[in-house]
């Protein structure tokens, strides 16, 4: 019998949401300004522009640029830094009824674990997710994602001082990023949403100069879904917690294919530039999905892929 | 927050002006009914990924009847693809967008446009007119060619707005730069100056109207990943020096003091 | 004053290039079945699919699939041996004035041994590439590409075997590609090419399949360029011998852009799926450069970037 | 090696024979000039790379003014744009590609055709039609509905080749497959079977004129990145279990016991 509201609710860590979508940080920005376009309150979670301690000012200009179905960016991390993010962006929330994830950033394991004791217990702050693609500039600018020891080391500076769900965002520029997950899933990680963009260039013939002004920046969008969807596989197959796939999700059917290979949630990012109502439209999609197959709820689906 | 639709319009027509010149005029009421002038939209310029990312346009004119009207020239892929639309297809487009120019000048008033800078002007002029008390408003148009500047004053001129042109050819009106036309003005005349067109043009006239010390409000145009305030990626420094603006958010009109003219 | 014919050439290793357009290992067949479509004797080199000792049946079907602005494949590396090639394949080049780089694969240090020693000598094999990014099954299967001591044990077996031109193929699946690209540079490699497919799947959500039967493969095309790019530019950087940019390469401005990142030449791959004559149309077009912005040669691009 | 060209030929026609068929024609003589019933076109669906890769059709018709005519049903990506495509576009095509039918058959012919498989099987009847000596030909035609067969039946009929039909909803000719208007012929007839549909129905048809100990060809489908023999994506195992045979290259169309029925 084909429910009137479908199952839709997964689990992260203690953290129960009402479905799997939510959207990626930085493609969102604060929220509030997505909110004549999309009904906030009917996703699962938003998770906003990433935060660090201090505002950051952000990386000169050009800082997008597009490339064959997908696009650069290399904003520099820009945002308004934790004390004016709780007193300015997170107000916003308390009118909707949606959770809010923190995806904080740093460029030292104290900034993590500042950022991580600020954040604990604050009203309106449902999880905190953990970018650890960022350079660790005590270690040559290497970023902490890149090294099981670094990544872990993030983890429990951070879970050490947060008690609510903890998600760390796992870097795709690794060799194995399985050792990177479980590495992460033993210091105490609630859970790992995966992948962040990957290093990439563009070029401008004509000026014979790169379009980016900070010369790299990351590729996102439908062109990497694949090597998205590959490594939420093999990590989900490596780990026993939550994993939350991101990588070019635009409809309903690639959220389909992230749940198959074993997400628990996805995240919706740059196609919210292309198509605004792409993670509202993606709720429905999976709601149908579940009454359509008569399935007990949108579980049933995770980690469903016949190999 | 300013109200924003998401609205999928059919094209009724496609007009090609010049080689490179089209105008797409589409049915989306809900977007023309909240349009100010200065405002864009971003438009989805391919069904699929190839082009992934919208383009910015910004609203040429809006009818009664809730037709959306944009002027484009092809520099590119996505206004390639765009201007082998045809009639009777669907127009994806987002907006109204973004801060439009000030509505109220109170003053008599310069519209300076510049190649496809004109094409907000055009909606401004038309703005201004419809005011109960309406300022004497004068266009200072200028492209590059006669062919690519006249349908442009055909329109501004149907709207009873009388027109000064400038061509870097010389073919039409004044031999050089559209801003040429403001140099030897009489500072007593207290213009409010609208400025929308290639950044050394309105550079040059907000340089202009400081000396003439006229209010100058400018349109500017970065590269555009989103245009909804969401992606960070549309900055421009602040005149203060301090951080940066975002051209989709707080402008793309700002007042022509505020910009850091690099 | 624009040349007739402008000075197209470029070096790898011993082996002069009448220009710097070379067709990617297993996307132009064994280079007959593209000779009514394709002026050979017009392009720099030709790489042929991948030979290694023994015949290849390859993988079970399906082996393709399309992905947003790329495909991924899992052929398995179906050839018809080294023995067959060097007497049914090779003859066609007889006629045909184009240097042939034999590409070459295994998955023992003991077959790439005698894939190099059998190669060397024979007459209308220009050079060697070496394609490492085969799994080790004596390594439990980790592709020698994406470890720098195994990387350099391959190039050193061969080395010793193979006199003439020896370029080798690196992989793009790895942390930082410029350990593993000074790892072969010094085990003696005259050139590298990259970048190989990027690992990735694709899911049926109708069917709850993988779309390959191998469930994973490797992805090409335009979607890769960005990371490609990126990769030739570290690459080319940290080392001083040549490298050939591979990775969504469509073009003439894609081919320069490559140039400028610091490539000596590059390679069209997935492109000849799409545009049979992409390769010839890049000859032309870089020459029409050359003419243009009255170049004294090709050569004024190489490593161009103004950063 | 058999010629192949790379050509953009200017679409002149654009039919919907059904909500989801449609028929495109192309003026396109090299590859029109060159192409042998069987044989097949690698079709760009976009100009850009979304999709990116070619789609496979098999020759429809030919005209001796060359035009190349594909016959399509929409059924992803690829066929929705090319569903769209405008009359006055370019449809570039690279072929002819692929082993075509024997083209002497010397015996009374039996072209069984399924859904949009019938596509090849018109440019066969029309050549087989126009040899000197003629041999008897009839269709055997299925498809889902009459909407969906119909057209292609009066054209089969239009060249004199005279058609049975079956639907599976029974709404033209025999209720059920088309392989059943094979079951219960006269051995004696000792026809040359040309099957072309889909893999169910050319294994059931070649098994039936195996039984008859007829002659049958059967023209394969698999994926196909480039049409080619390039990329080695197009495998289909060998009848005597030794490796692949590559669809693009050995085929499409075999002597219906080289294949390795799966
Ligand atoms: C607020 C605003 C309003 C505009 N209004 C108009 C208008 O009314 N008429 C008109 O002809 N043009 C206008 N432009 C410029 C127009 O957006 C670009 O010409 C168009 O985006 C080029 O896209 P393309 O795909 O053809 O070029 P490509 O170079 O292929 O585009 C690649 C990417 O760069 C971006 N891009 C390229 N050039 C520009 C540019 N100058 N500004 C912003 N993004 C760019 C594209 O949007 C795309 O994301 C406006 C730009 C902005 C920011
Ligand atoms: C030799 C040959 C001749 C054919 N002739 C005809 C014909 O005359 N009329 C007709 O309607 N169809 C024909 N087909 C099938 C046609 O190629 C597919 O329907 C078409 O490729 C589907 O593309 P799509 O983008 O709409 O589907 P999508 O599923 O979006 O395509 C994704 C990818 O899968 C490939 N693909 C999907 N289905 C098939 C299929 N059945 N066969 C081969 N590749 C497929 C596509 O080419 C594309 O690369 C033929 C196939 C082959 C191999
Ligand atoms: C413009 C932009 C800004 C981003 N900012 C952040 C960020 O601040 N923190 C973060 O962890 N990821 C950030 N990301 C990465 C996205 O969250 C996401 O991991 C990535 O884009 C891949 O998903 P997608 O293909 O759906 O966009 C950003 C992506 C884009 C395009
Ligand atoms: C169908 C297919 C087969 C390939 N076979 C080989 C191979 O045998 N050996 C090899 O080193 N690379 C092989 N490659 C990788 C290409 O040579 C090239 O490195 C890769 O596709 C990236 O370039 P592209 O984006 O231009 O295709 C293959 C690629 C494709 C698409
Ligand atoms: S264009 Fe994305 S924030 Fe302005
Ligand atoms: S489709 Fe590429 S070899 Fe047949």
């Amino acid at each position: 019998m084909a429910l009137e509201h479908p199952d839709m609710r997964v689990k992260i860590g203690g953290l129960t949401l009402i479905n799997p979508v939510m959207t990626a940080s930085g493609t969102f920005g604060y929220g509030e300004e997505f909110s004549s376009l999309v009904n906030l309150h009917r996703l699962g979670g938003v998770i906003l522009k990433g935060i660090s301690l201090e505002p950051r000012p952000g990386n000169a200009m050009p800082r997008v640029v597009e490339t064959s179905c997908g696009m650069l960016n290399a904003i520099g991390l820009e945002n308004v830094g934790v004390e004016r993010f709780i007193t300015e962006k997170l107000p916003f929330f308390r009118g909707v009824q949606v959770p809010v994830i923190v995806n904080i950033l740093g460029d030292s394991l104290e900034e993590y674990r500042l950022l991580g004791r600020r954040l604990n217990g604050i009203e309106g702050v449902a999880g905190i997710e953990v970018n650890i693609s960022c350079p660790n500039v005590k270690k040559g600018g290497v970023a902490f994602g890149t090294d099981p020891e670094m990544a872990a080391a993030v983890t429990s500076v951070v879970r050490r001082e947060f008690s609510g769900p903890l998600m760390v965002k796992l870097s795709p520029t690794v060799t194995d990023i399985t050792v990177v997950a479980r590495a992460v899933e033993d210091a105490g990680a609630d859970a790992l949403s995966l992948i962040n963009t990957l290093l990439g260039m563009a070029i401008d013939s004509k000026t014979r100069r790169p379009r980016l002004a900070n010369i790299v920046g990351g590729l996102s969008g439908p062109a990497i879904k694949p090597v998205a969807l590959r490594m939420v596989w093999q990590v989900a197959r490596a780990v026993k917690i939550p994993v939350i796939g991101i990588g070019g999700i635009a409809n309903t059917t690639d959220a389909l294919e992230f749940l198959l290979a074993g997400a628990t949630a996805v995240q919706v990012g740059t196609a919210n530039f292309v198509n605004p109502r792409a993670s509202e439209e993606i709720v429905n999609g999976l709601a149908a999905y579940v009454r359509d197959h008569d399935l007990e709820s949108i579980r049933d689906v995770i980690n469903g892929l016949i190999v | 927050m300013q109200e924003t639709a998401q609205e999928k319009g059919k094209i009724i027509r496609v007009e090609q002006l010049t080689p490179d010149i089209f105008r797409i005029t589409a049915v989306a009421p809900r977007i023309a009914g909240l349009s100010r002038p200065g405002q864009f939209v971003m438009v989805r310029v391919s069904g699929g990924y190839d082009p992934l990312l919208r383009r910015p346009f910004s609203i040429h004119q809006v009818t009664a009847n809730g037709h959306v009207q944009i002027l484009f020239k092809v520099v590119g892929k996505g206004t390639a693809v765009l201007a082998g639309a045809c009639v009777g297809k669907m127009l994806d487009l987002v907006g109204p967008l973004g801060r439009g120019f000030s509505l109220k000048p109170r003053r008599p008033v310069f519209l300076v446009g510049g190649g496809m800078g004109i094409a907000p002007l055009l909606f401004l002029g038309k703005w201004l007119l419809q005011d109960a008390d309406p300022v004497e408003t004068v266009a200072l148009l200028g492209a590059r060619t006669r062919e690519e500047l006249l349908p442009l004053v055909t329109d501004m001129e149907a709207l009873g707005i009388e027109v000064r042109t400038a061509t870097d050819d010389g073919s039409l009106g004044h031999h050089g730069l559209v801003g040429d036309l403001i140099r030897d003005q009489d500072p007593g005349l207290g213009r409010q100056v609208y400025a929308c067109g290639p950044y050394p043009m309105m550079r040059a006239v907000s340089g202009q109207a400081k000396a003439l010390g006229w209010p100058c409000e400018v349109s500017l145009e970065t590269m555009m990943a989103c245009g909804l305030s969401a992606c960070l990626g549309c900055a421009f420094p602040r005149g203060d020096g301090a951080g940066h603006v975002h051209v989709c958010k707080d402008g793309p009109v700002f007042p022509a003091e505020e910009v850091a003219w690099l």
